[in-house]
């Protein structure tokens, strides 16, 4: 992990008015692994004072990107931001997702703006030589981000896009296919989806890790501000930040 | 540069210069490491520590509020056993000055943590938090009562050889007759301050953001009260004191050593700044050597008053 | 969206809604009547009155804090006689309830000045503030002491029929202690907080920059110490509630009707934004619409905890 | 006074890296007194909380100007201000200049930034048909500003430019010229030139107008935050920024 002096080379705008935000870190570009997240001081003064998490979205030579959408004071900053402007970021940090391993096809199951950390991710996978199926699921339409993704399947609460449904019962209408790879399920999204999802993969027996979210301070391990049950020790939190963000999905109380 | 002293003392603790990482805000030392080299500071005080490991509250422990954090972390910690065994030995590594904060929810847990960790050499002093606002056993129970503080002061003070400090609640009317029966039971020191109480609600399930309902106030906004409350120590007693609230540059060192501060603590800044300690130092030199000052200690409670 | 109601009583008071703009930041009236119609207000609440006129405190009175301020006005006023000669007929004009803030520096200054205040009809409610940081006489001296509030409360209670708000002071243990006094003595209500005891140095010439050393801290920076000052009243004791720190926007009222207010006041965002409290109505009457609430009195004290 | 929206023009730099920021504001522009202020909220979030004061510099059609030198995080963000941002301004306030009178010259004392609200003066004393002489004074060269004024004096403590010693002391050695005709002076800088030009005033019985400074937190008249010791009225102070900031000299305690 280093504290890097990075540098804003653009902001694009993709679907749905969410913005990609292309920064040059050749530094923290050198060291990713997909699901890591970024700590970023989006002002240079007490407005707002803490540093907002970020996943890393895709790494390309020398720079990196990550996804948002404006949401409270912190993305509305990053979002004004200009070419050149400087950009005061710690990272990588955390724990991403274990590309290795025994299995031929990644299932990558996406909620709203749980699809930030798999672009970079489906990149490696290809590289890996892996199948990737990417289940995207949002509340209408307007929630569905495919960016860097490849075949998806996608749901929306709604119906105003793809299946209507929720992703896991998109999940589950095709769990046929599902039982005929060697899979692992790699996931992001908000907590009800989290949840769903690992009554799912208990059921089906399914490897499943996925990229959790907590309040922040500090990001990297000294404020014990992130706790998430364990599933396992009782007796002590483990902490978003370095324990994860990426969890088996087994470990952790969601 | 090499003739500008930046050492402090805080009555007999010696330290190379007055920046000391704050309980809470620096863990047992590890992570920092990785960002600053621990040999340059004057110290670090490591999260609260209880007899027993505390798990803490569940979450959400933490909300940002203007120019400051609520925290209710419920003081989570392995335990003196586990930090003697697993903690010490890295920080052994380093020359720096160990200040080992203790929390407890009796005055029995404080005198049986200092008997255990009195043992360690390489601990130069201890911390006592009496007024950690986040857990319902002890902290403010003890802190916001001037007996409790006396006694728990004597009590620690009868079972070590080594400093002990106590760190004051600003959530009392006059933190000054807490520091005066601090000097009474013969404490070395007092560290001001922890907290404010503060809370906070969502608006739409109107419930509070903190699981623990209220939290503690840190960070740049809390700055004011806490240099108010060093000058009420300093004017009142004669007690080194250690400043602490809402620290995040060399200019606000400056400002709390004037105010009576012997050293200072920094701690959100951490969060946000990892590597503010050793601006900070380098800040303090530059404005020891530009207005000629040969000892940095000269400046603590310099104030001029009209 | 005229079937809301934003109305709201305190105690004996009712007000069209509850956004009051506070002691000391709204002068008598006339200043913000340029910037809004105060015939939209739930009202205002005077600079504090005193028997004589007061000139305040030398400059510097003032100094910008993270997300805060500090002011040492040191209660300049026009005296209650100039005030019912020279200010009263201008807020005449306006529909607007008006609380007379008192201050004094003896129990008995507090008792004539209602004395003569009362007789005013236009004067809606009396706020005694019993906790100015920034005087020497009385202020905190009496702020800080439970049986002077408790004393205070009932001998003004004693001189008037018109309702009664004791204004408290947050540098207090426990603040809810001085609510119940207050409720025994017969006082309507309370507001809370007043500001926060605070300072700040010049690094350079070593001096405060305030000339009172010490100033009262408001704004953004203190709303969560509010909060909870708010919250551990409503908890505690069965009085009815104004609450006031740090407030700047609608959101931030909604909260502090959720931790217990009644009603709240709007101070520092007044020198910012002179018609803050103008948008903030609007933005109430939005919310109240959006999450179908018929009357927002319903919000006072509404939190859900755990 | 109004408070109205307006918009950054652009930020143009004079003289020894002062910046001027052009502002279009018809609706303040339409009503200015040479000598008034502005109180301008220089971000939209509460770093820094409170307004910032700043004196008309000049005034052209539907734009105004301010001057200023980058001196904390205020004046910072200010610097960095770009073409069409929104800026939200207090103003017209105070009391400015009474530039009709019985006097045919006025005499310009502005020490440093002082020179600020001058350039505007200028322009409506030239109308007016008056004489000008402005003095100016600084610590040295690099503390001049000339911009927009006339028939200029120059003083610096260290001689770096013009006379050396005090632009008093100039004014001191001029005195003829001033004798010659019906004068007024008008005058703005820090407080020990004021000081120093009241004394010269009393001693000879000259007419002069102040702009003062003060520590504020409104800027109109509503927070008591910025007292000046009233000559005449002991038992009250005035304030800067209603009953001032321009005061006759004799008025003040300086
Ligand atoms: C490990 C990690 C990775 C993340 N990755 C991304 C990412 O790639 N892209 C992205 O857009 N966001 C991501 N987030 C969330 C991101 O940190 C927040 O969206 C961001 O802090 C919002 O900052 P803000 O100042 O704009 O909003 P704030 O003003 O802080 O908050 C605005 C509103 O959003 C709510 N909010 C704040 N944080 C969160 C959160 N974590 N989850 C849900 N609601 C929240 C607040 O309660 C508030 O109501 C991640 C968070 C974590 C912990
Ligand atoms: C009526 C009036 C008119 C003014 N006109 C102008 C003008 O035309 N051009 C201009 O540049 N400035 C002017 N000023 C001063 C201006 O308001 C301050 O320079 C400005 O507030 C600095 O803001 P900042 O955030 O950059 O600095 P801050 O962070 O607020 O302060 C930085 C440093 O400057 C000091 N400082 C702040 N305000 C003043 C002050 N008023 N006088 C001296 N030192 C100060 C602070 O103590 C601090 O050390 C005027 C002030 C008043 C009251
Ligand atoms: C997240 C967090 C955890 C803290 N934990 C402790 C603690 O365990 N023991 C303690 O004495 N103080 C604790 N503190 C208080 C700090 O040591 C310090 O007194 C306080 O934060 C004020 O300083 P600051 O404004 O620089 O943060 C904690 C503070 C924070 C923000
Ligand atoms: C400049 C200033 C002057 C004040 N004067 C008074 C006063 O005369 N009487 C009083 O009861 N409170 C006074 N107050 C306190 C406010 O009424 C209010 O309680 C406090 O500022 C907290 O609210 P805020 O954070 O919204 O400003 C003053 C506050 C400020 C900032
Ligand atoms: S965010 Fe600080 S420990 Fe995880
Ligand atoms: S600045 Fe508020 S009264 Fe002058």
């Amino acid at each position: 992990m280093v504290t890097a002096k990075s540098f804003v080379e653009e902001i694009i705008k993709i679907e749905n008015n969410i913005h990609l935000l292309k920064i040059y870190s050749p530094k923290i570009a050198s060291e990713i692994t997909p699901g890591q997240f970024l700590n970023i001081k989006v002002s240079d003064n007490f407005f707002p004072l803490l540093r907002r998490p970020f996943s890393i979205c895709d790494v390309d030579e020398k720079f990196i990107y990550i996804m948002f959408n404006i949401l409270g004071d912190g993305t509305k900053i990053l979002a004004r931001k200009r070419t050149g402007e400087e950009l005061d970021i710690l990272g990588p940090l955390g724990h991403g997702f274990k590309t290795e391993g025994n299995f031929d096809t990644a299932i990558i199951v996406a909620g709203g703006l749980g699809a930030a950390p798999f672009p970079l991710f489906t990149k490696q996978m290809s590289s890996l030589g892996k199948n990737i199926y990417s289940f995207i699921g949002g509340k209408s339409e307007s929630d569905i981000i495919t960016y860097g993704m490849n075949n998806t399947f996608i749901s929306t609460d709604d119906g105003s896009f793809g299946f209507k449904g929720t992703v896991i019962e998109l999940l589950n209408r095709n769990i046929k296919i599902l039982q005929e790879n060697k899979i692992k399920i790699f996931s992001c999204g908000p907590t009800p989806m989290l949840r769903a999802l690992k009554e799912f993969c208990v059921k089906n027996n399914f490897d499943c890790e996925v990229s959790t979210e907590s309040a922040m301070a500090c990001g990297f391990g000294i404020c014990q501000g992130c706790p998430i049950e364990s599933e396992s020790k009782k007796d002590k939190y483990l902490l978003v930040c370095k324990d994860g963000p990426v969890f088996n999905i087994k470990d952790v109380l969601i | 540069m090499n003739d500008i002293d930046l050492s402090v003392s805080i009555g007999p603790i010696k330290l190379r210069n007055p920046i000391l990482l704050a309980s809470g805000t620096v863990g047992y030392g590890n992570e920092m490491s990785e960002h600053i080299d621990l040999n340059k500071i004057g110290g670090i005080v490591t999260k609260s520590l209880s007899l027993k490991p505390r798990k803490g509250n569940p979450p959400q422990r933490i909300v940002e509020t203007p120019a400051g954090m609520l925290n209710a972390i419920g003081l989570a910690n392995v335990g003196v056993e586990v930090f003697l065994k697993e903690k010490i030995p890295f920080l052994k590594q380093f020359d720096v000055p160990l200040i080992c904060n203790i929390a407890a929810s009796s005055v029995d847990e404080y005198v049986e943590c200092t008997k255990i960790l009195t043992q360690e050499d390489f601990i130069s002093a201890f911390e006592i938090n009496v007024s950690c606002p986040n857990v319902k056993d002890g902290g403010l129970q003890f802190g916001n009562d001037i007996s409790s503080v006396g006694k728990i002061t004597a009590k620690v003070k009868a079972v070590t050889k080594k400093p002990v400090i106590i760190k004051l609640s600003p959530n009392v009317s006059y933190i000054s007759e807490f520091a005066k029966v601090v000097k009474e039971e013969g404490g070395d020191a007092v560290s001001a301050i922890n907290t404010l109480v503060g809370t906070s609600f969502n608006i739409i399930t109107r419930r509070p953001k903190i699981y623990n309902v209220t939290g503690g106030l840190s960070g740049p906004a809390i700055k004011p009260v806490a240099l108010a409350k060093v000058l009420e120590i300093k004017q009142k007693v004669e007690i080194p004191i250690i400043g602490i609230g809402g620290i995040s540059n060399w200019q606000d060192v400056v400002e709390f050593m004037i105010a009576g501060s012997s050293a200072i603590q920094l701690g959100t800044i951490n969060f946000v700044n990892p590597t503010a300690a050793i601006q900070i130092i380098d800040g303090l030199e530059q404005y020891c050597l530009h207005y000629g000052l040969k000892n940095i200690s000269q400046l603590t409670g310099s104030y001029i008053l009209k």
